[in-house]
């Protein structure tokens, strides 16, 4: 374990903390970011270059500008008063708190059988665009469509209604 | 000799950390270049402010800055002095952490676009495998700091300037990709070292350079424009038109952080320059065979200083653009033309060498360029504006 | 074509470009510390106070001496922004009719109020108030030194014809008839007197012509 | 610890984090960023489980994270629009006051 995970560890944690608990919706945010591309650099010590890349370009550059847009147009972006937390708030956090401990009891009781070190893989963007055009070239397909028909639909959604306005 | 004017960046910093212990050398190399990136472009920003000026002057019959020092060439210094010394100011209703980080933020991602930029033979901070990806990962982080500051300021004018800017930002990536990714097809390669040296070769002195096909001049022409509205410029700097919104998002920023500002806008104009130069005007290589002589780095730098004129050129032309009319032209034209430039770029792939595909790819091109023309200026949301009087 | 107009453009900016390079009168701008334009006749910016070089009353400097101004505060209460201050003396001095006047023992203008209206002007009866062509006076001190007292305001009547010409002809031509007005009527004044005391009736015909004249 | 199980448990404990989020924010939006934030940790394992699996070279697991990334920039799309409808039928973006199936 090297010093550079624990950094980034530290960053996508409490960006993602920070997120979860600020009240200002800008600053959950502008915080979710952080939690974002400390993901891309975790991906970055992986050797997955690509898919950090992908990561930053798509997080970082739409995802939280599309979440800051969305803010500002139902008029989040002041500190509202009262509490942030709905009211059965107890019952999530316990519920979260579970799933984290069997998510964890189960990493650890299983490490001993986990693959340990391996040889860094040489892959390069050429392999991933082979990759894509042939063996993955259905869910490629499949993803352009609903890349496109999610396009669509968000703009239907947020259209405004106007026949029913007049 | 001519190998060694080439190579002398290159030999210089192995002469330098070969008095390192061999652990330290690649550490210190690379912060040696960093520091070198670091001073050079905000040079390079100072002489651009002075052509600017000095430019869009002449353009207009004026003289342009001639009080500082000789013909006014030590004006950005007198610039950059004043803005340094100028009070900083926070708003007292500001988010003053997020109005700090926003400068910051837009800075770095600006300076981190040059690391996988080759500016010379052999002169590239990290040749990444996907150093194009790299690339526009970085440069959408600055939109996030663009809004950043024009929220943090609390002052509407800020706030529409920034909703403007990363509107239009990312409207205008979707060509400046899709324009790019037509490069990526005929090279086969997201590293854009490789992309350079696909395009240093000569038939007889003419050079190789995508610009030199139909999809690549239709390319760059798409990508010119995109380039215009990623940064800002004129004819699409409505998100600073100082005019409608005093200064767009920088508007409450005063004294060095807003000549970060100032800084960033400039440096991400020769960072995407400098990537348009590589993907169309073949990065460092010379423009004709028998100018190979020239050192490559001159002739990236020369490029670069090329666009940047033109982009001067341009700003001193056009008239601003009404919002409507940027994201009309963004949606229905520039994005439309990208896409064809695609498949007309994988048809130049397949139909092979001859002149057939220089025909085909041309005609294909010239009759979208000019129908698309046709149909969207009589449109009305596009043409020259109808007024209604009223009645 | 789509573009066409932006290519003219961008060759109607390149030749200006150029052209300022090679033809000087594309380039208009006068550097203004270094070059001026001389000011056109009719330039006014802020009030001055003319005073006549010949020293009528003796004692004191010239320009206190031949001052115009007879304190009448006219012009005090014209002006719209009200940056004029006067003090009018305790004892008189003789004007350029040989007449005992007041005069201004204080006279300031206030420049950072005033605006230039030349109503002063317009409504001295005395020509004494007149428009200035000095207009870079910026100072160090805000309130201070912008406002101007009598020995600041005070320019000779050669000062004035330097700078409006035509217009300080028509003045000193009317000031002479004005004077040659007094004179004969000093002098219609004189012979009555003379008259009179000469011989006790039949004077009264002789000043009815001088007051026909003027 | 093995690299992989720091990787893992810092991806639970994300998700965890995001899962939270979601149960116990009131903003429709926050909701939605904690759903995103359990799907990049689920990416983190999917690239940590092809990097130390046996056949990195199969690419599959670095598949699966990029077709993932692309679903959830459509998923996020999809749901700040319909954030967006609600607030605009309904003039918030607060979960608790939307508990009524009436227009």
């Amino acid at each position: 374990m090297s010093v550079v995970f624990y950094i980034l560890a530290a960053m996508t944690i409490a960006g993602g903390l920070a997120a979860m608990l600020l009240k200002n919706t800008v600053h959950c945010a502008l915080a979710v970011t952080v939690a974002f591309s400390g993901l891309a650099f975790l991906f970055l010590e992986l050797d997955a270059q690509f898919a950090g890349f992908a990561q930053i370009l798509v997080y970082v550059g739409a995802v939280a500008i599309l979440v800051v847009f969305a803010i500002l147009l139902t008029r989040g972006s002041e500190t509202p008063k009262d509490s942030v937390y709905s009211k059965n708030w107890l019952a999530g956090l316990v519920i979260a708190a579970g799933v984290f401990a069997v998510l964890g009891w189960a990493v650890l009781q299983s490490a001993a059988v986990l693959p340990h070190e391996t040889a860094t893989p040489t892959v390069t963007v050429l392999d991933i665009g082979n990759a894509l055009m042939t063996r993955y070239v259905l869910p490629l397909e499949i993803v352009a469509l609903l890349l496109t028909v999610a396009m669509i639909g968000a703009v239907i959604v947020a259209l405004h209604e106007k026949t029913e306005a007049q | 000799m001519i190998e060694k004017m080439d190579q002398i960046f290159v030999s210089l910093l192995h002469w330098l950390i070969s008095f390192l212990p061999a652990f330290l050398q690649p550490f210190v190399g690379v912060v040696i270049c960093v520091a070198v990136i670091v001073c050079l472009y905000p040079a390079l920003f100072a002489l651009a402010v002075l052509l600017e000026r000095k430019g869009l002057g002449r353009m207009q019959n004026r003289y342009g800055p001639n009080r500082v020092g000789p013909f006014g060439i030590l004006q950005p210094i007198a610039d950059g002095v004043k803005s340094l010394t100028k009070e900083d100011i926070v708003p007292l209703s500001a988010d003053a952490v997020v109005h700090f980080l926003a400068p910051v933020v837009l800075v770095v991602a600006v300076f981190m676009g040059f690391a996988v930029l080759p500016m010379g033979r052999n002169m590239v901070l990290v040749d990444m495998d996907a150093g194009l990806l790299f690339y526009f990962a970085m440069s959408a982080t600055t939109e996030l700091s663009v809004f950043m500051a024009g929220w943090s300021s609390r002052n509407k004018y800020s706030l529409l300037g920034a909703m403007r800017a990363v509107a239009q930002m990312i409207s205008y990536e979707v060509p400046l990709l899709m324009s790019s990714v037509a490069v990526v097809m005929i090279t086969g390669s997201l590293s854009l070292t490789k992309i350079v040296a696909a395009q240093d070769s000569y038939t007889g002195i003419f050079p190789h350079w995508y610009i030199f096909t139909p999809w690549g001049f239709a390319g760059f022409v798409m990508y010119a424009i995109a380039t215009t509205a990623e940064t800002n410029r004129s004819p699409f700097d409505l998100p600073e038109g100082e005019s409608e919104l005093v200064a767009g998002y920088h508007t409450e920023y005063s004294g060095f952080k807003f000549a970060l500002f100032f800084l960033g806008e400039y440096v991400a104009m020769f960072s995407i320059s400098g990537l348009g130069t590589t993907l169309f005007l073949g990065g460092w290589s010379a423009p004709f065979s028998f100018l190979t002589w020239v050192p490559s780095w001159i002739w990236f730098f020369s490029k670069i200083m090329l666009s940047i004129c033109v982009f001067i050129w341009v700003r001193g032309t056009l008239p601003r653009l009404r919002q409507d009319q940027l994201m009309n032209f963004a949606w229905k034209f520039v994005l439309p033309m990208t896409l064809l430039n695609l498949f007309v770029a994988a048809l130049w792939h397949f139909l092979g060498e001859g002149w057939q595909r220089w025909v085909f790819c041309s005609a294909i091109l010239v009759v979208a360029y000019v129908a698309m023309g046709l149909v969207e200026m009589r449109s009305d949301h596009f043409g020259p504006r109808k007024y209604r009087y009223a009645e | 074509m789509l573009g066409e107009g932006i290519l003219k453009g961008l060759a109607e900016t390149a030749k200006n470009f150029f052209g300022s390079y090679f033809s000087k009168e594309r380039l208009t701008t006068v550097e203004y510390p270094e070059q001026r334009i001389a000011p056109i006749e009719a330039t006014r910016d802020f009030p001055f106070l003319v005073y006549d070089e010949e020293n009528r009353d003796g004692g004191g400097p010239e320009w206190e001496a031949g001052l115009r101004c007879v304190a009448c505060q006219i012009c005090e209460k014209e002006c719209p922004p009200k940056c004029i201050y006067i003090e009018k003396s305790k004892d008189k001095k003789l004007d350029y009719l040989g007449k005992a006047q007041y005069y201004p023992a204080r006279f300031d203008i206030d420049i950072s109020v005033c605006m230039s209206c030349q109503i002063c002007v317009e409504v001295c009866p005395f020509e004494s108030i007149k428009m200035d062509t000095k207009f870079e006076m910026s100072t160090t001190d805000r309130f201070g030194g912008l406002i101007l007292d009598r020995e600041h305001l005070a320019k000779s009547n050669t000062y004035y014809h330097k700078i409006h010409p035509t217009e300080a002809a028509a003045v000193d031509a009317h000031l002479a008839a004005e004077k040659v007005k007094a004179d004969a009527k000093a002098k219609a004044a004189a012979d009555a007197a003379e008259a009179k005391a000469a011989a006790a009736s039949a004077v009264k015909p002789a000043v009815k012509p001088a007051e026909g004249a003027a | 610890m093995t690299p992989l199980t720091g990787f893992l448990l810092v991806a639970a404990l994300l998700f965890a984090i995001g899962l939270a989020g979601a149960l116990t924010r009131r903003n429709a939006i926050l909701v939605l960023i904690g759903i995103e934030l359990m799907l990049n940790a689920a990416n983190l394992n999917l690239i940590a489980f092809w990097r130390y699996g046996p056949h990195p070279e199969a690419l599959t697991g670095m598949m699966f994270a990029i077709f993932s990334i692309a679903v959830a920039a459509a998923e996020a799309a999809v749901g700040l629009g319909l954030v967006i409808s609600i607030y605009r039928h309904a003039h918030t973006t607060d979960l608790d006051m939307m508990n009524r199936m009436k227009g």
